[in-house]
């Protein structure tokens, strides 16, 4: 259970946005969006100080003892904010393997560091769920030897150490992996909403048994993916609400044939439905993290239907908010564009709409279906 | 508190499981099946399930305490409704019981309290509604049937239309036009007719399911006492929104849309294609997943609503959002429904809709009652103001357009 | 070829619309659809008699030569005027078994007989094109035992002979079976648009190899179900069509909050979006046509696509006509439902969307998609 | 005679293998390389195939022959425009061969004629289009640049946007209003504007997709001579709808979507989940299926206008159905795309767009370019009158609503 009552999260997400609004503005934004990190490191030590980063690791390693709620507030702003910094894999998924797999002295090592904006921390793993191309870790003497290769890792270029996934005996483990070892190789690019991302890969690198996640099995995977997936799933609802607000101003404010465009009765419903998608995106996120929070047996049925559902909701309000601003929209100075190249990735990441709701009939097919009693 | 975290409230869970097992024990067989196959019911089903209600005193808990109720929370009311329809019950028909009954308990007089809500709470007295009028649909302030004052009478005369069961309701409650001054909702008054006066013809309208659930109800000359006027003269418009704020958490029929997708579930399980049951089939397992999480996020906006409500926040919006999503996702699965049949040609047998037929059936079992659903349901995304108008509501309401 | 010119269709297509607007109204079709048969048999000897019966017969057998184009022209305007009579099974998918892969003398005898009205067939194989259950044709000395059970005989119940699809040594076959022969039992019900379906099933039934269709072989069948899609298509694209007209009409006159219903946006584009639909149905409805008559090599691909698309059409459509209507809409007594309930059959027959997708994407995934040149 | 038979009429299908026999022999094969995969293409590009079309004779192919054009029907122009996009063509700049060269040919003086339609032909002038401005896009009636006589010049103030390519224009075609009495449109004057006169400011517009193809034109006190006023003051806005009408039956781009399709194919072909290529999966492939059915459907929908067009029949509203169609299919390809990509990792590597480069890509190969057709697709649907505006047109003008 969570260290923070409903009105700590409240307080929470007024502060995150206060930050937002007061300094991470258009300009300060776009010359992030043009370092050479593609993030801003200031900003991490400004979180740090904040408390954000330590908000989901236990109070033993320098946190403050919140968990899936609290960093769903944190990525929800994140969302409305477009922050480009990488809570993602730091908090949501390296932590949480290692707070949830990893040895004491992986713990000790790194949780505190990362509260403290010491360390950040990258996730190597398939974007899909399926496992396709495998990095093989073979048992030497002392350790590991790692081949492979792993795409689309978020902020490899910047990680201080990258945990990686990889089959052992022919079951998933995780390694705490330096991207400095030799062996390594990172290639860079951005993402198609401007984040740092890296292909690695692994020829032969030699892993330290005291590097591999004692606790990093198939279930600590699973519950991983669904955390980040719920984790993303808010981050799309705060970008969601970001860009209805902002599309919603300008159908009052744009005029075109002597009226506002917000009188025309077709943009109207459309942006009805947008906000309809957003709601019902945000209560099945909500109800999903809820249920994630305590355990509950339905978690794994919200979780589909939540990333399902928030996906459906992205495609739309990111489609039509561009096409509701017209020209303006297409323009990378304005900032909706970035909204929906936001929710674009967003949308494919931990699962598209298409994988989760395959997993969620084949449940409901099969009776398996989370119903209430 | 969080919608999730509400319902895992010990007393709310208790409540349902209460209504849950009372349903197991008490819910008809006969009945259930009927409702489970999508068959016929005929009017003395709904009042021997109305009167079970009754005699559990839960037919009507939502009214207050003083005129007989159990005074639950919109929660509780939710949460009956919703596990009431999922067991197979019939719908609770809500034209006395949610509708004229609280109106006359809060707007009647002592008189007109003493005289209906005992008929009403027992189902001993059948009512329907006659608000939709030939050029009065999705605008009802256009409503045109007159009712003049005569002495201690008014005389009506006009026609009413989409009057669900009036060919078995003992009162109709109306809007009638007293005046035609002013904003045309002013002139608007609710007035109570008793079906047995001279001058109500009811003519039945046949629905494309084939079925009778609708009709057109004419008032010529129809004599009703003063004393049917219910509050006050010109303000029947003001009863009617209290009433639709009223039920505004009970549009999206969460109950109803689980029910049907656990009938399509079973559907697909029975169809086969190629030698292979339609749920072993990628596109309908996806299809299924969708409306599956689409009933999940439903449920999920229900839940955010109703914790607010809990709290004491009225937004009253509600219903226009829970009418369109609960409206379209009901047209999902019945849609599905009918999809999955066509693999082996729609057969609608309207005999089989009839509870004694015992004929073997032409084409797929379980098929007319489906397709009775399926075209039925095409009418919830146009009754009860239409989804066109409802979402013209929240552009102005929620997004100030 | 046909021996038609297109101004020949024109002409046809004139004479059918006049039919059906003098002589097809609201109150002939209600007393039709009250009869105990379910189509007219006064109508159908006035077809006879106009000539729309042997219109795609040989004129060796009676008819004036034409082929599936004016085949198309008839089926259009039965969807126009949702006529009830048995022009699919007859004309289209018995006289066409029998043309393509009939006897001489089972020509001579049924091909005549349709023409002049004398006699109606129907057509007895899976709706869906994948034939699970199967009727087995076991020899015989002197011809087959047919046993099994085929759903959904359009017409079954009128019919003086049925056409049976079989098993054979395991190869398809088709047999001319009389509805009154020993062991055979029909089972009559209404399809959802009110036509008269039968379920047939058939208990060691004999039949001779005189009865047997020489032709009747797996290519035929696959061009017999090609033809009867497209005239579907074509059947659906009149019903579209006049779904639309009274859709628009109602729109114009219908008054509501002061206005004309057809002053709201809203409504317009979504009648824009149905005039649409149904003109995409046409155009590639009377494409495949077109090279279905000639025997071209796209043909495959642009029947896959008519049907497909055309479905997509008849669902907008009939819901949406129904959805503008209204109350009115939903009722027996005006017609705008029977229009949808016709759509909802034409849509499943002959293949629904998704089967003719799946084939036409598998087509297009190996290249074989009918690009021209 | 319906479209499909004039398809097959032989010296049509003579004239379409004529057109892929050239692009076969005559498209250079780095132009090609860089459109097939999306990357950037220089003016230096687009000019020398366009010489090459210019020699062949056919660039003007559908001018009349007096200004050295062929006389090209409606369908010939199409099958022309078709082929060459189907062989990956760089898009045909339609600024000077399609709008400006026939609007002077049309209503422009005989020096006009002789100044400017040379140029055109030979893409030895490069033309841009000065319509939209910020508060005029889609109600490009309201434009509020000013035209004010001077003597013998204009002189002019305002600002134009969404010009593309105006960073490579030597010349531009504007609409200027040259009074403020009357209806808005009839107010506006056709003028060009040589974009070396002092007061003309050019400035980028970055795109979503990181490219720059759009401009600012900023028009401070710019000296216009005033012949070079097209036609008569006042009449710009007819000479626009002239333009529009005259261009009416490209707005399906079938050769550009028929060549995405291909694209989409071999990317599904390409990538692999789960082991298997995409084009595998059954989900995938009735969605390949419904885009193909979707552009074999607009193709017989273009035909059966081609048709019509051939027989003399101009209805004129085609523009919009085509460009509603055409744009929706178009987004509904690359959006497929992208979801392909997306199985992986949508990793936009822009530096990937530049023909030079060589590092192997982060990412799947080919992805920039598809990334970048896909985002700069998304307005497709905006520019050329919304397809919001589209639909109003078809509702008025069509079904009379």
């Amino acid at each position: 259970m969570s260290a923070f009552t409903q009105e700590d999260r409240s307080l929470l997400a007024d502060s995150i946005n206060r930050f937002v609004a007061d300094a991470y503005g258009p300009e300060r934004r776009a010359a992030i969006l043009t370092s050479d990190e593609g993030f801003g490191r200031a900003e991490w030590a400004t979180y740090a100080e904040l408390g954000w980063l330590g908000i989901a690791i236990a109070e033993a390693h320098g946190g403050s003892g919140g968990g899936l709620a609290e960093l769903a507030v944190l990525m929800r702003a994140a969302g409305h904010g477009l922050l480009m910094e990488p809570l993602l894999p730091t908090l949501v998924q390296a932590a949480g393997a290692l707070a949830g797999g990893g040895s004491a002295a992986q713990q000790a090592e790194w949780l505190p560091a990362i509260a403290e904006g010491r360390a950040i921390l990258a996730f190597a793993q398939d974007n899909a769920a399926q496992d396709e191309a495998p990095v093989i870790a073979e048992a030497t003497g002392d350790g590991y030897r790692l081949s492979g290769r792993r795409g689309f890792v978020l902020y490899g270029a910047a990680a201080d150490r990258i945990i990686v996934k990889a089959e052992r005996a022919g079951q998933p483990a995780l390694f705490l992996l330096s991207p400095t070892a030799p062996g390594v190789t990172l290639a860079h690019a951005r993402s198609i909403d401007d984040r740092p991302v890296s292909d690695l890969t692994l020829d032969r690198v030699q892993v330290a048994e005291a590097d591999r996640l004692p606790g990093g099995d198939a279930a600590l995977l699973e519950r991983l993916n669904q955390m980040a997936a719920l984790a993303v799933c808010a981050e799309a609802v705060g970008a969601m609400q970001a860009a209805n607000r902002l599309t919603l101003d300008y159908l009052k404010t744009r005029t075109q044939f002597g009226t506002s465009i917000g009188n025309f009765q077709v943009l109207q419903h459309r942006m009805v439905d947008m906000t309809l998608a957003a709601q019902e995106a945000a209560a099945i996120t909500w109800a999903a993290i809820g249920a994630a929070s305590i355990g509950a047996a339905e978690t794994l049925v919200l979780t589909a239907a939540a990333k399902a559902r928030s996906a459906a909701a992205a495609r739309l309000i990111g489609e039509q908010s561009i096409q509701l601003h017209g020209g303006i929209g297409m323009t990378e100075e304005y900032v909706i564009g970035h909204y929906y190249r936001r929710l674009m990735l967003l949308e494919t990441l931990f699962g598209g709409a298409g994988w989760h709701l395959d997993r969620l009939g084949g449940w409901t097919a099969a009776g398996i279906d989370g119903e209430k009693a | 508190m969080l919608g999730i975290d509400l319902m895992r409230d010990p007393a709310i869970q208790a409540f349902r499981a209460d209504v849950q097992q009372f349903c197991a024990t008490h819910l008809p067989r006969d009945i259930r099946d009927k409702v489970l196959a999508g068959q016929h019911l005929v009017k003395s089903d709904y009042v021997r399930w109305q009167k079970i209600l009754f005699d559990k005193g839960w037919i009507v808990g939502h009214w207050p305490r003083p005129y007989g109720g159990q005074d639950w929370t919109p929660l509780q009311r939710a949460i009956f409704d919703d596990e009431t329809s999922k067991a197979g019950a019939p719908w609770l028909t809500p034209f006395g019981v949610c509708y004229a009954g609280p109106v006359i308990y809060t707007f009647g007089s002592q008189a007109q309290k003493d005289r209906y809500l005992p008929g009403i709470r027992s189902t001993d007295t059948w009512w329907c509604q006659g608000y939709s009028e030939p050029g009065a649909g999705s605008d009802l302030a256009n409503i045109k049937t007159r009712a003049v004052r005569d002495g201690d009478h008014y005389v009506v005369n006009g026609q009413k239309t989409w009057t669900t069961m009036a060919q078995w309701a003992d009162m109709m409650f109306t809007l009638v036009r007293t005046s035609s001054e002013g904003k045309p909702q002013n002139g608007i008054s609710f007035l109570l007719i008793d079906m047995k006066t001279p001058g109500v013809t009811v003519r039945p309208i046949i629905s494309i399911d084939k079925c009778h659930h609708l009709n057109e109800v004419f008032l010529d000359d129809v004599r009703v006492p003063a004393e049917n006027l219910v509050g006050e003269e010109g303000r029947g418009w003001t009863y009617a929104k209290f009433l639709l704020n009223n039920e505004r958490l009970l549009g999206a029929e969460v109950g109803k849309s689980t029910r049907l997708l656990q009938q399509l579930r079973r559907t697909l399980a029975d169809i086969r294609d190629g030698g292979r049951p339609l749920s072993d089939d990628p596109h309908w397992r996806r299809r299924l997943g969708e409306l599956r999480a689409r009933l999940l996020a439903l449920e999920a906006v229900c839940n955010e609503y109703l914790a607010a409500a809990e709290a004491g926040s009225t937004p009253g919006l509600e219903v226009s959002a829970l009418k369109i999503m609960g409206s379209e996702l009901i047209q999902g699965i019945t849609g599905a429904m009918v999809d999955a049949l066509a693999v082996k040609g729609l057969v609608y047998q309207t005999e089989g809709l009839e509870p004694g037929w015992q004929t073997p059936p032409v084409g797929l079992p379980g098929a007319p009652g489906m397709i009775r659903e399926h075209l039925h349901d095409r009418a919830t995304t146009i009754y009860g103001g239409a989804n066109e108008i409802q979402r013209n509501i929240l552009a102005k309401a929620v997004l100030g357009l």
